[in-house]
């Protein structure tokens, strides 16, 4: 009961970020200087013709009309049309949304599974060496530039191993269409395709990890200093008093306090995460969001590119309210005390 | 017959490069069955004592330069350290201080002390399922006189009040029914009313039982309320050890002088009036 | 009383760094050790943290005395020798030469300048504004809290680099742009740092006994709560230095850094991409620059949150 | 009876073997998808597969929208027009057997071949042509500008005759048919969600063309394969199937070429990526002349480039030599003309020259000698060649006296930034090749007052008597009114010196031994209908 309580607040939360999200998005997207209606019309358009598509647009009307009107489609998920592709930036986002989603998955699955054994290690070594290496390697990934590690990770396998593929998301021409979930993995999976499968893994690997090499060095991090903080908790003493194993208390009653922590520094930096993605979608001709929202900024074509970032927006939010859920069932506190 | 002694323990510390000793040929014995005080005020080597004799110092930076604990006979410092996790724990067994930090916020009551006991169970050889040992917590719930052990078993901390989770841990300490009680101040972190009440379940029930209770503490008053006989410690030393109403009457120390001048006066009725609010909030005796 | 420091209150869920036997310590102890020396005790013996502090304080030297010891000062401008393009590393050019045939090392030197001056104009404006909205949102609570920390959530949820980048597109992409865009941005993490810090501090007896006394909302809020922000603020700042190098840096390497001829670490990366694998150091020395500076500031970071035992910060 | 024993019907044996090897291939190109990686296109028997590179697939296959280079290479394979391109620049029949102009060149009339169908089967109708137009000038985007003005109806006279009637005499009309790419209006409209298909189109083809969708359109790439019911009818050896790669960095081409990934490299990158890629072994290279001219528009009504001794200062301190061997290939370019359109180069026009003192004496001359001349140099951002020049020519103009800012903007903004006079700067990076096969598309679009604002002419010209003289050779039929007009053109531009011409583009297309059939088409400038090519291994 406390839980769905706790559920429903962080849900009319979300909400209530999304919709200022939207005025902030509205608001820059028409502060922008240069005529939307003149930008897709193109230089050989004459003045009747821009004054029509200004009317189709609406943009003729008052700022407050135009804004109720982006929300109501907003609600209704009509972003508008991409005068880049001439179809409906839902139907554009819809079809790229998914690689991104499987990548930006991949990528916060790897940063828990070698981030956090890392952090406890180096938590259960504090100050001798393989805290340090730990930290040092940590800090290194957590600092090295996406776009380099990118580059040098798609030069090591296009030039000196031949073994993993260095673009896209399956080989071209494979034919495979991943219509259950929209994710290639996934659903080779649940169709029992097993080239497939190896093949999207194959060319998942490198953008993953290059995307995920910066989460994987703040979630060790992350993850240590909060492993230490709950060392010195008097429950650990206790569990120890108490002759509770040390497996158990490291694994049981300090890993998941400490869950926390990483969870929601994740959750936080989750925006610099898809900008970073969009990057290594580029460098890996990835077909996300990416490529889309470069071509469309590129054009200024408006309408698509409020609909990028507002669905970068959403998945943050998303993220965070899915965040919100986890530690609320890891951590009782969350969901009990309601967290500021 | 002494149940723990404690002989000539000296420890040092080294901290920023330095090192620094902390204990200084510390002796104390706890005959079995008996309620002995170890009283001195924060940075006496109490804790440190005490840390010492439960295996929980953190070896660097503590370091233990000399000296024997015997338990039962046996040199805890130099038997095989399977036995010592044996006994710790179980035979020799300890009530936390501060009831806010020492349970998990994130496990129920019931997971706790269900690990707890599991583990023991695990190095005592004894043979109990889960519901067996979701019974056990209940009953030792029941014991430390939680009204309903059941509901308490399956809260987490933060729902519990202050008294309430003082006395989970001493059901803690009670799981593995230990022979000696080494109790770290229990209940400074709460009101006087509540530590009075803890204080007074804490005797009740080693009086029930015929624990051992090493009293940790800083308090002279909790010290005379609970304890037969005293050690005084004082900047790493025994300075003074005596049977609780001598050392009160006439305490051969001037350091004891002046930490018996020290202590506002913990009156008889107060503690009266504690053990009734206890009565009536606690629930019945068990 | 009013500069007690966070150590000595230590936060909610941050604990000591020190092992617990320590603090019951100082008493048994002959000699008392001085905050100052176990401070610096522990920036030493950390040698993660020195070698960040070198690293920053060789990064801002060679960035303000680029004129000086860079080989080839002119190379920062129009210099074209199409003779020696793609020269690899030697002893004339450490660094190698770029596609117009210019010293990379005297390029990458002056481009850590503008990465410098990018980080200190970013968080010169993010920093004070962060500041002050925490404070105010910490302290006066009510609405003022809720708009405040609203407007720091929606902030948090705006991908920059993609918001940045639509916006370069309108406004014609230069340096100033990018800074205060990323200014724009970068405040909410301040701000939130700080509400936390306040809303802690603002229940405690120095501030409520300054409150009783009458002092004023300024004093309380600049004399009372600031002093103790400072040492989480340094430590946020200096990891941000790096962060924020990163960032502008992943800007410039979509096209939004500096205009030509002026070096800028990104925009060198992403030129030298043409080049790749042949002519690597094009790339990769920009690169490593980078990745340097923000080590730098980052274990820096790291040995003043030591330092100053502030753990929550991350 | 059991296949396989016994001395069974000789077909059966072959069959059975055959079916082995498949169910062979599966297993094998499954375990070499997991453990090695090879292509899994599975069986591919005797398949001819050309796999290329492509910076970006295009926004939309909708053939209304095509707007660069790439648009077109898609949209030629998928769509046919009523007449083709043929290389050299000669028209030839398409769709379209044959086609009538009248008189005084105002109504083209086109004849449908009879078996000309659409890649569903349906015929091709003079009611498609119809649709096709009128719904490329309903979008008002892509190729309409052509034709804005100019056509006044379009009208289905039978069911296989389509007549284009113009407002006036325009003598370049028939070379921009090729531009109409023909929708299958059946398929179109029962798409059509009020919104002429453009969804629709978007990501599907509805066309005549040579090959049909197959996977794609994506981020990643585009996939099309051969009709082999193609009303056209095939080469002997054709290409099956054609595979774009989208590979951003030149460095991603290389990766791919290096593991054996592509037949054909894309245009325009980096002369040492073509180097390294003819150090792999199995490439060709093939240079060839184009008609795109590479050039650095001056604005003629912004100081100090108002000045035309400051535009040929410019001129002549651009080092022509070194940017053409060093920088980018390409041949010289002596005017407005590449050497593509000779027939109507005038003799006699000056090579480019660099020279540094003939470049001082025309700034002393000019009315801005003296002090230092600040000057605006762009170019589009990203482009490693263009900053290249850029530089090269802010060193040497830096030598001049000029005090030199360089302004590189995304393409997107060059556009914007060409609609004003005081926003255009001085000197500007340009490539410019016909998109008809007509001297008319270089002159009009670049140096006629109506193309004004436009990325195209960021000269400013705005000059009447190059305006009258574009219009002359526009709307006159005889050819050698029209030479004698593109030849004073030529003359006053160069004398004017509105652009600095620095070079013609030279394509230096590396492509697999094994792919004949490339031959440069003067539109659109990209190597691109593959029905054109012929794969000549086994």
């Amino acid at each position: 009961m406390e839980y769905l309580v706790f559920l429903v607040r962080r849900l009319l939360w979300s909400l209530l970020v999304l919709f200022g999200l939207s005025v902030v998005i509205f608001v820059i997207a028409r502060g922008m200087p240069g005529d939307p209606a003149r930008m897709a019309l193109g230089p050989t358009a004459s003045a009747d013709q821009v004054a029509q598509l200004r009317e189709t647009m609406g943009l003729d009307l008052p700022l407050v009309t135009q804004y109720v009107r982006y929300l109501g489609g907003l609600a209704q998920g009509d972003l508008g049309r991409s005068l880049l592709t001439g179809r409906s930036v839902s139907a554009d986002i819809s079809d790229t949304f998914a690689a991104t989603f499987e990548l930006v998955l991949a990528t916060i699955l790897i940063a828990f599974v070698v981030g956090l054994p890392l952090g406890v290690m180096a938590a259960q070594w504090k100050d001798r060496w393989p805290d340090n290496s730990i930290r040092l390697f940590a800090l290194l990934s957590a600092v090295t530039p996406t776009f380099l590690l990118a580059l040098l990770l798609q030069i090591l396998a296009g030039y000196v191993l031949h073994v993993l593929p260095t673009t896209g998301r399956l080989p071209i021409g494979a034919g495979f269409s991943a219509d259950i979930t929209g994710l290639v993995t996934v659903d080779a999976l649940l169709k029992g395709n097993w080239a497939i499968l190896g093949e999207g893994l194959r060319h998942l690997i490198l953008p993953a990890f290059a995307l995920a090499a910066a989460s994987v060095g703040q979630v060790a991090l992350t993850t240590r200093a909060s492993m230490i903080d709950v060392t010195s908790q008097d429950y650990v003493e206790a569990a120890r008093a108490f002759g509770v194993p040390e497996r158990v208390r490291v694994l049981k009653y300090m890993l998941r306090p400490a869950l926390v922590a990483p969870m929601t520094i994740l959750g936080l930096s989750f925006a610099s995460l898809i900008g970073n993605a969009f990057v290594v979608e580029l460098i890996f001709a990835w077909p996300g969001m990416a490529s889309y929202g470069v071509r469309t900024i590129l054009q200024k074509d408006l309408n698509a590119v409020m609909g990028v970032v507002m669905v970068s927006g959403a998945f943050f939010v998303m993220v965070n309210l899915a965040i919100d859920v986890a530690t609320g069932l890891i951590d009782p506190r969350v969901r009990l005390g309601g967290r500021s | 017959m002494t149940l723990l002694s404690v002989r000539d323990l000296s420890v040092s510390f080294t901290t920023y490069g330095r090192t620094t000793q902390v204990l200084h040929d510390v002796s104390l014995d706890v005959p079995a069955c008996s309620q002995i005080a170890l009283v001195g005020e924060s940075g006496s080597g109490k804790s440190v004592t005490m840390k010492a004799i439960m295996g929980l110092l953190s070896t660097p930076p503590a370091r233990i330069n000399s000296g024997q604990i015997f338990y039962d006979g046996e040199d805890l410092l130099t038997m095989p350290p399977a036995r010592r996790m044996a006994l710790r724990g179980t035979a020799m067994s300890m009530v936390f201080q501060d009831p806010m930090s020492s349970l998990n916020p994130v496990f129920t009551i019931g997971d706790q002390l269900g690990t707890i006991l599991k583990y023991a169970d695990r190095r005592l050889g004894r043979q109990r399922g889960r519901a067996g040992r979701r019974a056990r917590v209940a009953e030792v719930l029941a014991q430390v006189r939680m009204r309903e052990p059941e509901r308490v078993a399956g809260s987490y901390p933060m729902q519990l009040s202050g008294g309430m989770r003082q006395r989970v841990l001493i059901a803690m300490a009670l799981l593995s029914e230990p022979t000696l009680l080494i109790a770290d101040e229990p209940g400074t972190a709460l009101d006087v009313t509540t530590q009075a009440q803890i204080l007074k379940l804490l005797k009740d029930l080693v009086e029930a039982k015929d624990l051992a209770l090493l009293m940790i503490t800083h308090n002279l008053g909790v010290v005379r309320e609970t304890s037969s006989y005293v050690y005084v410690m004082h900047k790493g030393r025994v300075v003074e050890e005596a049977p609780t109403e001598r050392l009160f009457a006439a305490p051969a120390e001037q350091y004891t002088r002046d930490l018996i001048a020290a202590v506002p006066r913990l009156t008889g009725p107060a503690l009266t009036a504690a053990t009734g609010e206890a009565a009536r909030q606690g629930g019945g005796a068990p | 009383m009013a500069t007690r420091s966070l150590r000595e209150e230590p936060a909610a869920g941050a604990a000591p760094d020190a092992e617990p036997p320590v603090t019951t310590l100082p008493e048994a102890e002959p000699e008392r050790l001085s905050a100052a020396y176990q401070s610096w005790y522990r920036f030493s013996r950390n040698p993660t943290a020195v070698i960040g502090a070198a690293i920053v304080v060789i990064c801002i030297l060679a960035a303000v005395l680029a004129p000086l010891i860079t080989p080839y000062p002119s190379h920062v401008g129009a210099v074209v020798d199409f003779r020696a393009r793609h020269l690899p590393p030697s002893w004339e050019h450490w660094m190698g030469t770029d596609n117009v045939g210019r010293d990379i090392l005297t390029r990458v030197v002056y481009g850590m300048r503008i990465s410098l001056l990018l980080a200190f104009v970013v968080l010169g404006v993010a920093v004070p504004v962060g500041t002050l909205l925490g404070l105010a949102a910490g302290y006066f609570g009510g609405w003022v809290e809720v708009v405040i920390m609203r407007l720091t959530d929606i902030a948090l949820a705006i991908p920059g680099l993609v918001l940045l980048m639509a916006v370069a597109t309108v406004f014609s992409p230069n340096l100033l742009t990018t800074m205060l865009a990323l200014a724009a941005l970068w405040w909410t993490w301040h701000a939130r740092l700080i509400y936390a810090i306040t809303r802690q501090l603002r229940s405690q007896e120095f501030v409520e006994a300054a409150e009783t006394l009458g002092a004023s909302t300024f004093h309380i809020l600049f004399r009372e709560i600031l002093p103790n922000c400072v040492s989480a603020l340094a430590v946020k700042t200096s990891l941000d230095c790096g962060f924020v190098i990163l960032t502008g840096a992943a800007l410039s390497f979509l096209g939004l850094g500096a205009q030509p001829p002026m070096p800028d670490l990104g925009t060198m990366v992403a030129g030298g991409t043409n080049y790749l694998p042949d002519y690597w150091w094009g790339s990769v020395m920009p690169g490593c620059a980078v990745l340097v500076i923000a080590l730098g500031f980052n274990l820096l970071g790291d040995g003043l949150r030591d330092l100053f035992d502030v753990q929550e910060i991350r | 009876m059991v296949p396989g024993q016994g001395p069974g019907p000789v077909m059966g044996c072959s069959q059975l073997g055959s079916d082995k090897m498949k169910t062979w291939n599966k297993v094998a190109s499954a375990g070499a998808g997991l453990l090695l990686g090879t292509a899994l296109a599975g069986p591919a028997l005797a398949q001819t597969v050309i796999t290329l590179d492509t910076p970006e697939v295009p926004g939309s296959l909708d053939p209304s929208k095509i707007s660069d280079a790439g648009d077109y290479a898609l949209a030629v394979n998928l769509y046919d027009a009523l007449m083709t391109v043929l290389p050299g620049g000669a028209l030839a029949p398409e769709l379209a057997e044959s086609w009538e102009v009248n008189e005084d060149a105002t109504e083209a009339t086109f004849f449908i071949r009879e078996d000309a169908t659409f890649t569903d089967g349906s015929p091709v109708e003079a009611s498609d042509v119809v649709y096709s137009y009128d719904r490329l000038m309903r979008l008002n985007q892509g190729p309409s500008n052509l034709f804005a003005g100019v056509v006044e109806s379009v009208e289905a006279v039978d069911a296989k005759t389509v007549r284009f009637t113009l407002s006036k005499t325009f003598a370049p009309f028939l070379a921009t048919v090729p531009s109409i790419f023909i929708i299958n209006e059946e398929v179109a409209t029962a798409n059509d969600a009020g919104d002429d298909a453009q969804e629709w189109l978007a990501t599907n083809p509805a066309g005549a063309g040579a090959y049909l969708l197959k996977d794609g359109p994506s981020g990643s790439g585009i996939v099309i394969e051969r009709d082999e019911d193609y009303y056209g009818g095939w080469n002997e050896s054709p290409i099956d199937e054609v595979r774009w790669i989208v590979a951003p960095d030149d460095s991603t081409v290389r990766s791919l070429a290096a593991s054996g990934e592509l037949t054909m490299v894309s245009a325009f990158r980096a002369p040492e990526t073509y180097d390294a890629l003819m150090e792999m072994g199995r490439f060709t290279q093939e240079d060839t002349s184009t008609a795109t001219a590479y050039l650095l528009k001056l604005n003629t009504q912004l100081a100090p480039t108002d000045d035309v001794h400051i535009r040929r200062a410019i001129a002549y301190a651009t080092d022509y030599d070194t940017i053409r061997e060093v920088i980018y290939p390409g041949e010289e370019l002596t005017g407005p003309l590449p050497p593509a359109f000779a027939d109507f180069i005038p003799e006699g026009l000056p090579a480019p020259e660099f020279d540094m003192e003939k470049a001082a004496e025309e700034v002393a001359q000019s009315s801005y000698a003296g002090a230092p001349i600040p000057i605006t140099l762009g170019y589009v951002a990203g482009t490693q060649f263009e900053e290249e020049i850029s530089l090269l020519l802010q060193s040497n103009l830096e030598q001049l006296g000029f005090e030199v800012t360089q302004q590189a903007d995304p393409w997107a903004r060059v556009v914007e930034i060409a609609g004003a006079v005081e926003t255009t700067p001085n000197v500007n990076q340009v490539f410019f090749g016909p998109t008809y096969p007509s001297p008319d598309s270089m002159f009009f679009s670049q140096y006629h007052s109506d193309s004004a604002g436009s990325w195209t002419s960021m000269e400013w010209l705005e000059d009447p008597e190059i305006d009258a003289l574009i219009d002359e050779a526009r709307s006159s039929g005889d050819p050698e009114v029209q030479a004698a007009a593109y030849g004073e053109l030529q003359e006053r531009i160069v004398d004017m010196q509105a652009d600095v011409f620095l070079l013609t583009l030279t394509f230096q297309l590396v492509m697999d031994e094994c792919l004949t059939g490339y031959e440069f088409v003067p539109m659109q400038s990209v190597p691109s209908d593959f029905t054109r090519y012929e794969w000549l291994c086994d």
